[in-house]
């Protein structure tokens, strides 16, 4: 995707990045506007609509009835994927590339999945024949940077905003999907030795490395995954995660709005 | 078209969700919504929600494909997993083939596409929520789109279907009136030449059923066009206003 | 396609259908021979080979019992495809394009349907469980224009010819499949304002604009479909209908033999 | 090859559908049947329906799969979804793949690949009925329709198999033959030098049983030679006559 | 696959076996080395290792319960797959042949079965209700020609090593698969008229034809295959089969040890 | 991570397999055991039984992939069908696609890809036996290939993963582990700069545990970089030896 900036740009970019500075004025672990729309789309069981800045997703929830996997045949199953839908980017015009997509949406899911954010186990129907389906679909509309946080933060709000459509299956009344925990990711991308949040597209193209944390709100680390090329002192991973945990407790504050 | 089976349209004329035969379901459409398109627009169309991207002109790939003589248009109609009751499988189904190629060549049609050789111009359009007459929703936001976008065009097309429930000929069906009437017929028309460029019909009609249907239709298209056209002066009186504050920060 | 034909051919196919004329010296409305041969295939349950001119082509039809839609418990299901095979055109070298087969199989399908041909409730065996199956399968062996008349002709003579294999899967006695409207498509194409039937290949490649309409025995309309990115006037689809009807019922005329 | 459960040959040597042991079923053969393709044969074969076609010489695309000194021989075997009795999913198994295969490899030996660098020849056979020996259906009918095209052959080939039933070697297995059978042998080679293009065996032959079974094959394969020349010559005849009646007409 | 071999070295290679000789010293019909390591696999339910020279080839098979073919309720069901995966030669960058790995699949697995070597009646477990399915993967980890007689020789080994997980699915013990019939195929090629045995790649690139041939113990034909677009002599097959016969005495032999 | 279900470590800090919490298993490394691959690595670690193979530098295909300042690392991490207890279907899933994208890009880092413009540098791994910690087994023997390849490279990477089981943090997780435990932490590094170049955690850790977890990681990495250099040692000491025998025979 470099090749969509310009030499001039880029290096104006690393110098205003050594300096700790930022092509809209923000600090380098200052987030952007967050907007979360819940309940946007009436045909889904849950769904929120995510701007981080121009970051414009859409998550829709679809709920079904089916078989629980052979080793789980208590748990419910969540399955998860990211469309980069041509629309979002110039870049995506033969078809956005596989892997990227692939990565975001197991990334995202392994924070939900391994914070244990819904109770799997309420959501078995019949032990070993029929559980719930939870089918997560990102859409991602516009694309200016930082997929993941604006996604993983859709994701949580829409899980937050999902009733479970009992009547229609004839499984009684209509209930809340039973969420437990508030599970949010951080990412931080280096450049040039310097780490910033929530980086924009032009920000995004010339970093060396990604690091994503996702924490819950007792402070634990559920997930991570580094990406990109380029490497992270072990010192670094420290302070990202510390850094997270602070930037995690502010989202989870917006999304705990959403619930009431 | 299914078979009736519930009361789709009582005595007085008047249907489920309380419109009369010839009203058309709210529609509202905001133009240059996305930031990395070069045109876009949102749409809702009672139910619907409809979002329409458009790229280009810019180089067709792959190159074989380019065509000498003028820019390839491309739509690509696509519905979200969630956009239905029932969880749609993500990618082309045979509906969604179709409805792509529909929508090309119906937008071919008012793109001065000879003025771009070799070019592309693709327009997608993801339905986000569906509700009976999508695809007229669809074509009615991608022209608005392009015309964001900038791409020189002759004029815009709207679209909208008529269709037969309880034996009479009325506007727009809904998502009930679609699943239990008896026939739709999408169109999409340029209202100021009159000229149709989009034309499906499935159901049973006679020959004055479906004139009846097509000139509620062709005048809901106009009405339609209205819509579209105050989209595109608020998106452009909104640019003007920018430009003039751009102008004033200069002066200063 | 058009690269497939010389500028100085196009030139003059335009100067002969703007005096209403065409290469094989035939009316603007008037169609090619026509012939049907049934029962060719001995594997299928029902078949028809149509030539129409030098356009050839096979339906073969299969049944099968299986499950019902879930939102249609009562009723049969067809299931229909197209192959534009390499064999067909010098132009498929490659692959045939998938939309226009795409769309040869749903409009020449959605006649068959929405003219309620077939009475997909007597296709029923046990509701909500069992329904018979019917898989039409198209194939194009020789392509010179008017693939949607072609097919949606020989679909109808192969319905008409098929016994359902009931003997086969223990449900009694062998039956003609329940065939109760005769719905033939009609197909217009608009060249520089002249509208003409039954086009030829040539034809066809410097087409504007295409109107298919299908009617049934008693002058319905049952399904239209315009094509192309050329345009119709209104009171040119009022026209198309009135010919297709009066079409439709010499068609039906030929069909109507095969059956006794 | 299942183990015989039913009486496929009597003490007389007569066969389930009334052949001897060394009995074709009866084959019919018509070239130049398709007007679009370069070179056609319509080939009937006991209940087998085939149909050839022949495109090329031609541009070989994509260009990076060219072979700069020879033409490339590219067969595509396809079986009709209703050529079986149990529908086919259409679209090419593991089972077409591999005719498809071995019928490029026996073809671009007789043909003169080298006169066409950079070419493609092109041969698709599609299986409308299917009744047993489709593969050697569709060798013998792709050899007519290369000729009925005119692609420059050193010879043609003729295909056929034999096999064993009820413990007897038989010429050209049936349906049930194949089915219930205990060996199976399809072949194909020229039958003016000798020469084998195609073998494949699948069964259980001693060394005396595959001589048996290879000597009733080349046999039959001269046979099929003649009706597969004949096809052609009537073919040739009437382009002839045709190219007289023309000539005729010119003279008026 | 020709131009991966230059010009001097086809003429050289030519040269040499006209005069009957081989570029390792071998004589036409000698066979490179063999070697078999069976069980190398713990997740396999039986696993066969094979070198034939530096040709390296792996052969799994797994195991499950599933339901027979309708036409055959009372057998087992054999699934044969080969991957020719881009680490086994430098032409197989842009993903291998898939023709190539199809045939040599279908050719392995037509020896095994035709030559009946399970017996699969006994891994039915219910008529046309369970059976067992036994799954054949064949892995090439390093090509230097000779696939056919790798695989077969591999696939042979690896059945004789096989153990039924008859306890892993609660019926009953574990049992060694029912092996009736040793099969192996032999492979030759003929270079300008002279027919040799287990080539290298090099000599297979330069290669006229292919035959084919697996015996069993009784010395009876079960599977042959004709592959290229070379010719045979009728004479030059009886030849070839009579080889085929001793060479699999041979093999049998080495892969008695192995049972026993 | 499941929940424990079972005891997987005791009082005295043993695990199931008798393994100390700061203990890895078994890890052999053979270098250049293929001879069409440009060098490559087979390697076993406990259960686990990977196969490493690496092409290049080679010309990239397709060229539009090319990236005229540097070489593309590509690497594909792929599981025999019966390396699992249950069999895989063949061809990537989403899980190897993830583990292919990380390692493509861990091993991109230690490469000097500037050196070869346009090139492609493929890596290819098979996991023939899997049991838990594929992704490091398969990273680490990677980098054995590349250097047996003779790939210029800053360094070689060491991959091992730390977990928590039973409420301990504990080195290198076995299969039942993996299954039961609480949390896995794959980590891969650059042992003699202390560079991270992958980093996955799933599961529930403290800031605490998170440390020790790394720690532990780290100090193995160190111990398994040791068995990577002796790998390649005996390699490139038969490779001499093989020279000098070479030149032995030349100089009678």
């Amino acid at each position: 995707m470099k090749e969509l900036i310009s030499k001039i740009t880029k290096d104006y970019l690393f110098r205003l990045i050594k300096d700790g500075k930022r092509l809209d004025g923000r600090d380098l672990l200052e987030q952007r506007d967050l907007d979360i729309e819940t309940g946007w789309i009436g045909t889904a069981e849950g769904s929120a609509r995510v701007h981080l800045g121009d970051t414009d997703v859409i998550v829709g929830i679809k709920m079904d009835v089916g078989e629980p996997f052979p080793d789980t045949p208590e748990k419910g199953v969540m399955i998860t994927s990211a469309e980069l839908i041509p629309m979002a980017s110039p870049k995506y015009e033969s078809g956005p590339p596989r892997e990227d997509a692939t990565e975001l949406a197991r990334v995202v899911d392994r924070g939900i999945r391994e914070g244990e954010v819904m109770d799997v186990k309420k959501l078995c129907i019949k032990k070993g024949e029929k559980v719930w389906l939870v089918f997560v679909d990102m859409h991602i509309l516009d694309f200016d940077g930082n997929l993941f946080d604006a996604c993983g933060i859709a994701l949580m709000a829409a899980l937050m905003n999902t009733i479970v459509p009992a009547e229609r299956h004839e499984l009684g009344e209509d209930y809340p999907l039973p969420v437990e925990h508030v599970v949010v990711p951080t990412t931080f991308y280096k450049v040039k030795d310097q780490i910033m949040l929530d980086v924009r597209l032009e920000e995004e193209m010339i970093a060396d490395a990604r690091l994503t944390v996702a924490t819950n709100e007792n402070g634990d680390i559920v997930a991570m995954q580094k990406g990109l090329s380029g490497v992270f002192e072990y010192e670094e991973t420290i302070s990202c995660i510390e850094e997270s945990k602070k930037i995690g407790d502010e989202l989870r504050k917006q999304l705990d709005k959403i619930k009431s | 078209m299914a078979e009736e089976e519930l009361k789709l349209i009582d005595e007085k004329g008047i249907r489920n969700d309380g419109r009369k035969f010839d009203e058309l379901r709210p529609i509202k459409i905001e133009a240059g919504v996305l930031k990395r398109a070069d045109g876009s627009a949102f749409l809702e169309w009672g139910e619907n929600k409809v979002m329409a991207a458009v790229y280009g002109p810019r180089e067709m790939h792959p190159r074989h494909a380019q065509d000498p003589s003028r820019a390839v248009v491309q739509a690509r109609y696509n519905m979200a997993a969630f956009s239905v009751p029932d969880r749609k499988r993500p990618g082309p189904d045979r509906r969604s083939v179709e409805i792509s190629k529909l929508m090309s060549e119906a937008l071919e049609e008012i793109i001065f596409v000879e003025h771009f050789p070799r070019a592309s111009i693709d327009i997608f359009v993801e339905v986000l929520e569906a509700s009976a007459g999508t695809r007229c929703a669809a074509l009615t936001a991608a022209s608005v789109a392009l015309a964001d976008a900038g791409i020189p065009m002759s004029d815009m097309i709207a679209s909208c279907a008529a269709g037969k429930i309880g034996g009479k000929v009325v506007l727009d069906l809904g998502k009930k009136e679609d699943n239990f009437g008896q026939a739709d017929v999408p169109m999409g028309m340029v209202p100021t030449t009159g000229k149709i460029t989009l034309l499906q019909m499935d159901g049973n009609l006679t020959m004055e059923e479906y004139k009846q249907a097509m000139e509620l239709a062709m005048d809901a298209c106009k009405e339609i066009y209205k819509i579209q056209r105050d989209a595109l002066k608020r998106r452009y009186s909104t640019s003007i206003s920018t430009f003039e504050e751009t102008n004033d920060m200069e002066e200063e």
